[in-house]
């Protein structure tokens, strides 16, 4: 057991950001630090998390010093670290980012007011958001992880809402809607499971899981909620939408992060908590679901004709590649798929992240984003569309980017398991990825015809560096990965907690 | 004669000179026209065979300097062959440098002219000096190639045409000497095994003949030589026909050496294509109009003479000692006969010099050629004679006339030569020529000299000559002349009835058209299959971006939202209800 | 059948009414009250569970609790979901889900 | 009372709730949907009572049915008092009704509408026998938490138990659920401004009397259920949710001076509750865990607590019944282009 | 004997940090980016000139980094990665010259210069990767690396062109990367030079192998460009001049042959390729590459369009002699051609692209009498056009030749009647070129005539094709000296046919 002392930190990066948004919602100067500074000190907590947990191995810290099956129990192991640190990662990139966007809006002088009541709210917003992310990634207890997951929703549509377009307010009472409708359908979940053990916490139910129809029962309805807010396959209708008309900070931290959490959670449930109750079958029909959306997902990318429609649908696309994790990571001995499932979705975020920050710089230059009329703008902006080209390699799993890393170990696992059948999928999955980077990339590489059409104020540093270094964080995971491995299987453990069955 | 005490390494500089020195001369061409050198190493264009003269007077016949660092391990050296080979080409070269830096296309101000000349020159010598096979072809390719800059030097439609027969013809037989090199260096084939019968072994035999066959006009490759030589400029022309013809026979002696291999069969179709060449190249000789191509019919022929010495040579090892000397002989004969006729040509058409006596001049060599008693041509024609009835008996009855028609054939054609030159020359006086240069044509002079004097150099010839000095031998040596001089009256009456239009080499020059075409069917063909098909993927691919988008409308109906998500949860249950 | 299983049915019943009437009605006003409805099935779960048996003997809190919690937050879900449903009927005169509706626009 | 057949109660309690729901997701008619909506959330809190869950009901009947019945209505109220919100208010959109008829105007497109709906509701049911068998033929006697929560009641500091679970042994899901609360004010804020009727000052004086001395009352009653919640039913949530309704109340009276609620005290009060509690849980790291109150200090500590969080949730609640941040937030540059 | 495997980290950033240098230059610093730029490749230069002496005295050097389980980044220096490496780093400072003659006065220059750095980082990368993995990240790397520089004009043509290019390398990589995870899963992590798998994987998984090699073929062959994969490689010569060098000579196309080479020897092996009866495949596709790039190339009229369907034949050389490796001359043939072809092909294509900067001449049929205007260029194009044919004493002669011995050796009669027909082919789309530029007279003025002054051109577009065509000669005239690329070849091959 750890000592108290030390294990303090694992609530910090809850804390500091709940804190950090009240105050940002008191205070509301116009200046960075505030928001900044919470960013960075979550950043650095979380690096110091990272340290004890090399040191210590997967930590259990007890809120109000309750015991578990009555309290409320964090539980930080490899995987929530490594979420932990996309977030606070991402976080702090789109922290710079969005400082820089709104700054630059609102020397825009049209409709500055505007522009500085969206920077007013979106501070507190995103800082509440960035708590119920980190508290979901921590909890280890399934209400406790349903609260964090409102929290996460609420402050999500809200921010999805903040540019005040018609279309976007719209966008996010669907997105309201459908998160509701998964919330619900997770609370219903907890029901079942409640009723036929009497526990909420993840490691006493890992322990008495049986196969059991009131179990199985809630388990299927918790994955159908947190299928339908990570937008899986059939499930998508609200994300597009949502994550294109949002403010580009918030798309990405929509598409980036917050899908994430109910990815995470689901993989977490189905290959730890609730393992013995899984079924090969079970995790055919994910995986199909996974292959649809990577197809669906990417034809309707490649034929968008609005930049930020067409990440948002490859965000639907990319969901699908988790999901095609899932069927691997059954027989897997050697825990490499989860190893995969984590570096896809760190690269993922890590890109997305990017590709959203630098496709709104563009929009802010050129006042919309038509792909057709893009065309130059590389000479504008030379390290924006940089940053887009690299968060693209990732998305299309090239070396040596965190997704081909893990599109390698899906591959691996899927020929050890003899399921070659998935490969083709990853592969061609992979190349549509490629289709629609490149399809923004070519009219991007085009010469300027005519006069430039670009607003011809400078980019500011915050608004081309986080993107790019973001981007690169992602394009290099790859080279990453021996640090992360030592995360996943800190302290001799298996790559989570508990261990597979 | 030969100064001893040279170390090894003197005579590869001084080998290596030999090819050098006129690659230097021409490499310095590319200089700047303003930069000194290229104008200093201008007059000495003229001496640069200079080397090769050197070389054979210094270099002893058992040396072999070996290069391993070059070009697949070099060897280099000068055997009994080569020497004679080495001082012709030396000898032929030096006459057409002095002639054609006469009048003033070899030198700085013709550097195109010149650099070709002394590239061609570098390989010829080259080739003759190289010890091992991949030298040889190396120069054999520098040489070949070279000659096509010289042919299409005036860049007339008629050169350029001929010089494409030449490089088609020339790119052949390059491809046929690479096969057959790589032959007998894969060890497919050797020496000692080649009289067995095998297929490779008659590939390989082909590919030598096709290779170097080109190369002396050999009868199915005949074609070029008369058109490159009706183009071709007069100097150049000489040491073409002097000189780099030669090398084909030499290519033949390279691979199969004569003496060693006995490969009757081949023997026997050599002296059969030889045998028809010396006749035809007559009749294609007499059916020419301008003196160069009549000097090319005549080549063909003699070298189908020395295409049936080497036939006979390669019958047997026996034979092949004893057909050496002779084909070496024959060599040397021709190459300064055809020389010295090509340098009179030069002189006469250019010059003033069209009296009588330039005349008789200019026919001297022609009747060598023929054989004229007391010439080399006697001699030579004795000593094929001697080594026909020696080695193939059943020749032996047929060896006599079938020279002596040759010969007369060769007479006739040298008397038309002498009218077609006569008649140029005069035509040539009409105003419009205007260049007519005044320098003593002193390179032919030497050159007939050579013709006359030379072959009593040599031990072997002098006794065929002194032969020739007896009755019989005169008679002999006279009837086929006297024949083939008066038979020219028929000739002349058959071909001033006869039209001169003809069309000849259509197929070739219609072969290259035709096979673009068939390209260009089927490229088109090609083409507009991937067309076709790619338009109908992307109408397909249009089609479908027309209508997903709009399909994706479906899952933004709540009703399909209900429906996915009790289906999912049924599906689910189901699933995992089996658990 | 026992009237916790009735209150259970009960229920469950009324999470499904509300998820129909998610799915089928469109006004925006309507999906609102449905998910309420929604919620208040599952909360009628959850306190039936927790009497364990016993109509009207609570014995354990914490599904109570639970309850508690996810009434707050539904309440909040709810004053969020009209104000937004509102704005958009000001800004767009468009109804709030409506099918189908592409947004055109990018952000703003 | 046979604690387990079903009561004649039981079965009208369930009928109601049953009937109601029906009727107000079925009826066209918005504002009868309102009104059956509250109902609906009273007889909630009577089936609440019936299951022993005071708490519950208590917070049912102030939120569920007190707070979230006049939200619907100002909704409504808004709805309608928009351009085209008239015509609609008894129907379903029109945009969307065009939108079907489009579909259904093709025979075929009708029928597949129908069978897709048929699918639906075939789906659904079976979810619905499958999940109602599971609850028939699955029914454990679990005891759940309740032993453990009783076994440590004592620690707890209060003597309710709802309370115990609430604010100390699961306090750290009450803390992120004022934040959730927060997050809603702070969302609600965002994106609308507040607006008062331009009927102003219509309201009899009979009703902002009867109002002025209602409010002072709903306050004791409010502070006294916070209070009440250590060791009865009620509580932080419940006492806000009447803090809540007078606030509403005096909204709906139209009192002049609420206008004129600046943002700052606003806000501050806002952050008060949650930051206190936060803090208060921060300040436990001093010699212990996060919200591990020190045990004598507890219920004074949850008391404290429940007080901050009871007025802030009081506060937010009627700003969540507002729908807007106050006029003069922000309103320096950008509020004029926001009308437009 | 082991040498540290940091000096191969610092091969590759000799060109890497100049290239990230040189993307934060501004625009107009042209003597400080043409400055880094030399220097990093003359850097690069001198360390892979110590290495190969390293390498030659039997030092080994390798670096490990493992990533996750399966899967580590592995860099070591064989003889053949050190001949790759040596041909890339020459031509590259060749090719940077160039570029920078070339590209004088056009815009975006700061961007091109980088990803061209980019792209001969990533390629000596594939040449020093000392498993598939690696030689994977590389591989995709230098399909990212290359993309920019072939779009860099931004008209719709190189866009259409980048377009394919990608189609078709994103393609085989694709297929590549497959196989290769199934390979390694089948096989366990392997590295090169380990003669190739177990033998008696061959008998459990015969098919399976068979089919992987195909794909990793498939893989591959995109970039070597073997029909039908070679669509895109015509379309590519729509970018500038030196790119095409680098894209023919230098990097794509190179690799995507180097990957042939490591496949078949290093992955499979030469024994279980010949139990597995796949070398005659190889054959087959090479042999019809060879022939069909020279049909097509004869078509073309446009120069750089029939330069590369040219390479496509040439390439296939490699493939070729590959293809054979079971005879020592042809794998020698197949080897040297790699650094052969390379160094003859980007002599065609300097020159093609100084006739197009300096007289606006793109096609063949405007090159009527281009000798007399520009002699030295034309000089340098009938050198490398020479090679190409396989002429003495050039270059690309001994290539053929001992391609030529190792098909006799195998007694494949095919074979040589194939490369037989290939010269007469590339002399039938060679020599008119020559001939036209030669000896035709100009027919009125240049398409669009600069005038660089004292030479026909600049001089630091003279100045590399001079040089390639001197070395062109000088590789053929001295094949059996102790330094050359043939001698280095055969001291390969010691490596894998002792």
């Amino acid at each position: 057991m750890p000592t108290v002392s030390a294990s303090f930190w694992m609530v910090l990066p809850v804390v500091l950001p709940l804190a950090g948004g009240l105050l940002c919602f008191l205070w509301r100067q116009r200046s960075l630090w505030l928001p900044l500074a919470f960013a960075l000190v979550n950043l650095i907590v979380v690096i110091r998390l990272t340290r004890l947990l090399l040191i210590q191995g997967p930590l259990h810290y007890q809120i109000g010093g309750w015991e578990t099956p009555l309290g409320i129990v964090l539980v930080l192991d490899g995987p929530a670290l490594l979420m932990l640190l996309l977030t606070a990662l991402c976080g702090a990139g789109v922290t710079c980012y969005a400082r820089g966007y709104f700054a630059y809006r609102i020397s825009a002088q049209k409709q500055p007011g505007r522009h500085e009541r969206q920077e007013r709210f979106f501070w507190p917003l995103w800082l509440m958001l960035l708590a119920a992310l980190n508290g979901l990634f921590l909890s280890g207890d399934i209400f406790n992880i349903y609260v964090t997951l409102e929290l996460l929703s609420i402050s999500a549509v809200a921010l999805a809402a903040l540019s005040g377009k018609p279309v976007a307010q719209l966008a996010s009472f669907r997105y309201l809607l459908a998160s509701l409708l998964g919330s619900l359908s997770y609370l219903l979940g907890i029901f079942f499971i409640y009723r036929s053990h009497g526990v909420l916490d993840l490691g006493l139910l890992r322990a008495v899981v049986e196969p059991g129809s009131s179990m199985t029962a809630g388990l299927v309805l918790m994955s159908c909620g947190l299928l339908l807010k990570s937008a899986a396959f059939p499930l998508h209708f609200w994300l597009p939408p949502a994550h294109a008309n949002a403010l580009a900070p918030v798309s990405a931290i929509l598409s980036g992060l917050v899908i994430k959490g109910s990815l995470y959670l689901l993989f977490r449930f189905w290959f730890d908590t609730f393992a013995s109750l899984i079924s090969p079958a079970a995790l055919n029909v994910i995986g199909m679901l996974g292959i649809l959306a990577v197809f669906w997902g990417g034809i309707l990318a490649l034929l968008q004709q609005r930049l930020k429609l067409l990440v948002a649908y490859s965000t639907v696309s990319q969901v699908g590649y988790f999901l095609i994790a899932f069927p691997l990571a059954y027989h897997d001995a050697t825990l490499s798929v989860w190893t995969a499932f984590l570096f896809m979705i760190l690269a993922h975020g890590c890109a997305k992240v990017a590709m959203f920050m630098a496709a709104g710089t563009m929009y802010l230059h050129s006042g919309h984003d038509r792909m057709r009329d893009l065309h130059g703008i590389r000479l504008v902006m030379p390290l924006t569309v940089f940053a887009y080209g690299m968060a693209g390699v990732n998305l299309m799993g090239l070396p040596p980017s965190g997704g081909f890393v893990g599109k390698w170990l899906l591959l691996t696992g899927a020929f050890d398991d003899g399921q070659w059948w998935w490969s083709v999928a990853i592969m061609a999955g992979g190349l549509l990825a490629a289709a629609y980077v490149f399809r923004v990339m070519s009219p991007l590489f085009q010469a300027p015809v005519g006069a430039s059409i670009f607003d011809g104020r400078p980019t500011p540093a915050l608004l081309e560096w986080p993107p790019l270094v973001l981007s690169l964080i992602a394009l290099l995971l790859g080279l990453f990965a021996p640090g992360i491995m030592a995360l996943l299987t800190a302290n001799g453990g298996a790559v989570i907690s508990g261990g597979l069955p | 004669m030969m100064p001893s005490g040279l170390t090894l390494d003197m005579y590869l500089v001084i080998l290596s000179l030999v090819a050098g020195v006129p690659l230097v001369l021409a490499a310095s061409l590319s200089l700047p026209l303003s930069l000194s050198p290229r104008r200093i190493l201008s007059p000495f264009f003229a001496w640069a065979p200079l080397p090769a003269l050197l070389t054979v007077w210094l270099v002893p016949p058992d040396v072999v300097v070996e290069a391993p660092w070059f070009f697949m391990g070099g060897r280099m050296g000068l055997d009994s062959s080569g020497r004679v080979f080495l001082t012709l080409s030396a000898v032929v070269w030096l006459l057409a440098g002095f002639s054609a830096s006469g009048q003033g296309l070899l030198g700085f101000l013709r550097p195109r002219f010149s650099a070709f000349y002394l590239t061609a020159m570098a390989g010829n010598f080259g080739l003759i000096l190289a010890q091992e096979l991949l030298g040889f072809y190396l120069f054999f390719a520098l040489m070949s190639f070279a000659v096509y800059g010289l042919v299409i030097y005036d860049r007339h439609p008629g050169s350029r045409r001929a010089g494409r027969l030449y490089l088609v013809m020339v790119m052949l037989g390059e491809i046929a000497i690479f096969l057959a090199l790589l032959l007998m260096s894969g060890e497919v084939v050797d020496l000692d095994g080649l009289a067995q019968s095998g297929w490779q072994n008659s590939l390989f035999l082909l590919m030598l003949f096709v290779g170097f066959g080109i190369k002396i006009g050999a009868l199915p490759f005949h074609r070029w030589m008369i058109r490159v030589y009706r183009e071709i400029p007069l100097p150049a022309a000489v040491a073409l026909a002097g000189a780099m013809v030669n090398a084909g026979l030499l290519g033949w002696l390279r691979f199969l050496p004569l003496g060693q291999v006995a490969i009757p069969a081949a023997g026997l179709v050599l002296v059969t294509v030889g045998g028809l060449a010396a006749l035809y190249g007559v009749v294609l000789g007499l059916r020419e109009t301008r003196p160069a191509g009549i000097l090319a019919g005549s080549s063909i022929s003699q070298l189908g003479l020395m295409t049936i010495i080497f036939g006979v040579g390669i019958s047997s090892p026996l034979a092949g000692g004893e057909a050496l000397p002779v084909l070496l002989f024959f060599v040397v004969h021709h190459g300064l006969a055809k020389a010295s006729l090509f340098l009179g040509l030069d002189a006469l058409t250019r010059g003033r010099f069209c009296s009588f006596w330039w005349l008789v001049l200019f026919f001297i060599p022609a009747l060598v050629l023929a054989g004229l008693p007391l010439s080399s041509g006697l001699a030579a024609k004795g000593a094929l004679k001697g080594l026909l009835s020696a080695l193939m008996p059943s020749w032996a009855g047929l060896a006599p006339f079938f020279l002596g028609l040759s010969s007369a054939a060769t007479t006739l054609l040298m008397v038309h030569l002498l009218v077609r030159v006569r008649e140029e020359v005069m035509a040539g006086r009409t105003p419009g020529q205007e260049r007519r240069e005044n320098l003593f044509p002193w390179p032919w002079i030497s050159g007939v000299g050579l013709v006359i004097f030379a072959p009593w150099l040599w031990s072997v010839a002098r006794s065929e000559l002194l032969y020739s000095l007896a009755l019989p031998g005169i008679i002999h040596g006279s009837w086929p002349i006297l024949l083939g001089a008066f038979s020219y009256p028929v000739f002349a009456r058959l071909r001033r009835e006869q039209s001169p239009t003809r069309r000849q080499g259509r197929f070739w020059s219609e072969l290259g058209p035709s096979c673009l075409t068939l390209l260009a069917v089927v490229r088109a063909w090609t083409d507009g299959l991937f067309r076709r098909v790619r338009r109908q993927w992307w109408t397909i691919l249009r089609l479908a971006a027309q209508q997903l988008p709009g399909r994706e409308r479906i899952f933004e109906r709540w009703l399909t939202v209900g429906i996915a998500y009790t289906a999912l949860c049924l599906l689910l249950l189901a699933v995992l209800g089996g658990a | 059948m026992t009237v916790l299983f009735a209150y259970k049915l009960g229920g469950l019943c009324l999470f499904f009414m509300g998820f129909t009437a998610l799915i089928l009605r469109s006004h925006p006003l309507k999906k609102i009250m449905a998910v309420n409805v929604m919620a208040a099935g599952v909360f009628l779960l959850f306190i039936a569970m927790a009497c364990h048996g016993r109509v009207g003997v609570a014995i354990d809190p914490v599904p109570q609790a639970m309850v508690l919690t996810g009434i707050v937050v539904s309440v909040s879900v709810t004053a969020l979901a009209l104000v937004l449903a509102c704005r958009i009927q000001e800004t767009s005169g468009g109804a709030g889900s409506s099918e189908g509706e592409h947004p055109p626009q990018g952000d703003s | 009372m046979n604690s387990l057949s079903l009561t004649l109660f039981d079965c009208v309690v369930l009928v109601t709730l049953l009937g109601l729901a029906w009727q107000l997701l079925a009826t066209p008619d918005l504002f009868k949907a309102m009104v059956l909506f509250m109902s609906f959330g009273l007889v909630m809190a009577l089936a609440w009572v019936r299951l022993a869950a005071p708490d519950v009901a208590l917070a049912e009947a102030a939120l569920g049915a007190g707070l979230t019945g006049p939200l619907f209505l100002s909704a409504l109220h808004r709805l309608r008092g928009t351009r085209k919100g008239e015509r609609r208010q008894q129907l379903d959109s029109i945009e969307h009704r065009g939108k079907i008829e489009k579909v259904t105007q093709r025979t075929s497109g009708r029928i597949i509408y129908l069978l897709l709906r048929i699918l639906f509701a075939g789906l659904l049911l079976t979810l619905l026998v499958h999940l109602a068998t599971i609850l028939l033929h699955v029914e454990y006697e679990n005891p759940g938490l309740g032993v453990f929560v009783a076994e440590q009641q004592e620690e707890s500091g209060v003597i309710s138990p709802v309370t115990a679970v609430l604010l100390n042994f699961r306090g750290y899901d009450t803390l992120l659920e004022i934040m959730v609360l927060f997050v809603a004010v702070v969302a609600v804020w965002s994106l609308a401004t507040v607006r008062f009727s331009e009927k102003s000052g219509q309201v009899s004086p009979i009703q902002q009397g009867v109002v002025r001395i209602l409010a002072p009352l709903m306050i004791l009653v409010a502070v006294s259920l916070i209070w009440q919640g250590t060791h009865l039913a009620g509580g932080a949530f419940q006492g806000g949710a009447v803090l809540a309704a007078a606030g509403v109340l005096m909204m709906v009276s139209e009192l002049p001076w609420l206008r004129l609620i600046p943002s700052l005290p606003v806000r501050l009060m806002l952050v008060f509750g949650p930051l206190v509690f936060l803090g208060l849980g921060v300040s436990c790291l001093a010699d212990g865990r996060f919200l591990e109150y020190p045990g004598e200090l507890a219920g004074f500590l949850i008391l404290l607590i429940e007080l901050a969080c009871g007025l802030s949730i009081g506060l937010t609640l009627a700003c969540l019944f507002v729908g807007g941040r106050p006029v003069d937030d922000l309103v320096d540059r950008g509020q004029l282009e926001e009308g437009s | 004997m082991n040498g540290s495997g940091w000096l191969l980290v610092l091969i590759m950033l000799s060109s890497f940090v100049p290239g990230i240098i040189i993307f934060g230059l501004p625009e107009d610093r042209v003597r400080l980016r043409t400055t880094l730029n030399l220097c990093g490749s003359l850097i690069k230069i001198g360390l892979i000139v110590v290495l190969n002496v390293g390498i030659y005295l039997g030092y080994s050097y390798e670096i490990r980094l493992p990533l996750v389980a399966g899967m580590e980044v592995y860099l070591h220096a064989d003889p053949l990665s050190a001949l790759f490496t040596t041909l890339s780093s020459v031509l590259w400072l060749l090719t940077t010259i160039y570029a920078v003659g070339y590209l004088e006065d056009s815009p975006n220059r700061s961007h091109f210069f980088g990803y061209f750095s980019l792209c001969v980082t990533v390629t000596i990368g594939i040449a020093l990767a000392g498993n598939l993995i690696t030689f994977i990240l590389f591989y995709e790397m230098l399909t990212l690396s290359t993309y920019p520089l072939i779009v860099h004009r931004g008209t719709p043509q190189s866009l259409r062109a980048g377009r394919n290019y990608l189609v078709y390398t994103l393609g085989g990589g694709a297929l590549f990367f497959l196989a290769a995870a199934w390979l390694q899963v089948l096989t366990g992590p392997m590295d090169f030079g380990s003669d190739g798998f177990a033998s008696h994987l061959v008998v459990e998984h015969g098919p399976l192998l068979s089919l992987l090699f195909v794909l990793l073929i498939a893989g591959v062959g995109v970039k070597a460009a073997l029909v039908p994969l070679h669509g895109w490689l015509p379309q590519a010569m729509i970018a500038p001049a030196p790119v095409s060098a680098l894209l023919h000579a230098v990097a794509v196309v190179k690799a995507g042959a180097f990957g042939i080479v490591r496949i078949v020897l290093d992955v499979y092996g030469l024994e279980n390729m010949i139990v597995l009866g796949l070398l005659p495949l190889l054959t087959f596709v090479a042999t019809l590459t060879i022939l069909w790039g020279s049909f097509r190339a004869l078509q073309q009229d446009d120069l750089k369009r029939r330069l590369a369907f040219s390479t496509i034949s040439q390439i296939s050389y490699i493939g070729l002699g590959i293809s054979l490796a079971d005879h020592r001359l042809a794998l020698i043939g197949g080897l040297v051609h790699l650094v052969h072809q390379g160094i003859m092909k980007i002599t065609l294509f300097f020159c093609a692209g100084n006739l197009a900067e300096t007289l606006g001449v793109h096609r063949i049929s405007e090159m009527r009498g281009i000798a007399r205007r520009m002699p030295w260029t034309m000089g340098a194009f009938t050198v490398g056009a020479l090679g190409m044919i396989g002429l003495p004493p050039t270059a690309g002669f001994v290539s053929k030749w001992f391609l030529g011995l190792g098909a006799l050796s195998a007694s494949n009669w095919v074979v040589v009647a194939v490369l037989m027909l290939s010269s007469l082919l590339n002399a039938a789309y060679f020599l008119p070129i020559l001939i036209t530029a030669w000896f035709d007279r100009p027919v009125g003025p240049w398409p669009d005539e600069k005038n660089f002054g004292r030479f026909e051109t600049r001089l630091m577009l003279l100045c590399p094709p001079l040089l390639t065509a001197a070395v062109v000669l000088l590789i053929g005239v001295l094949a059996e000296a102790q330094i050359s690329p043939l001698a280095w070849v055969r001291f390969i091959v010691e490596g894998y046919l002792p």
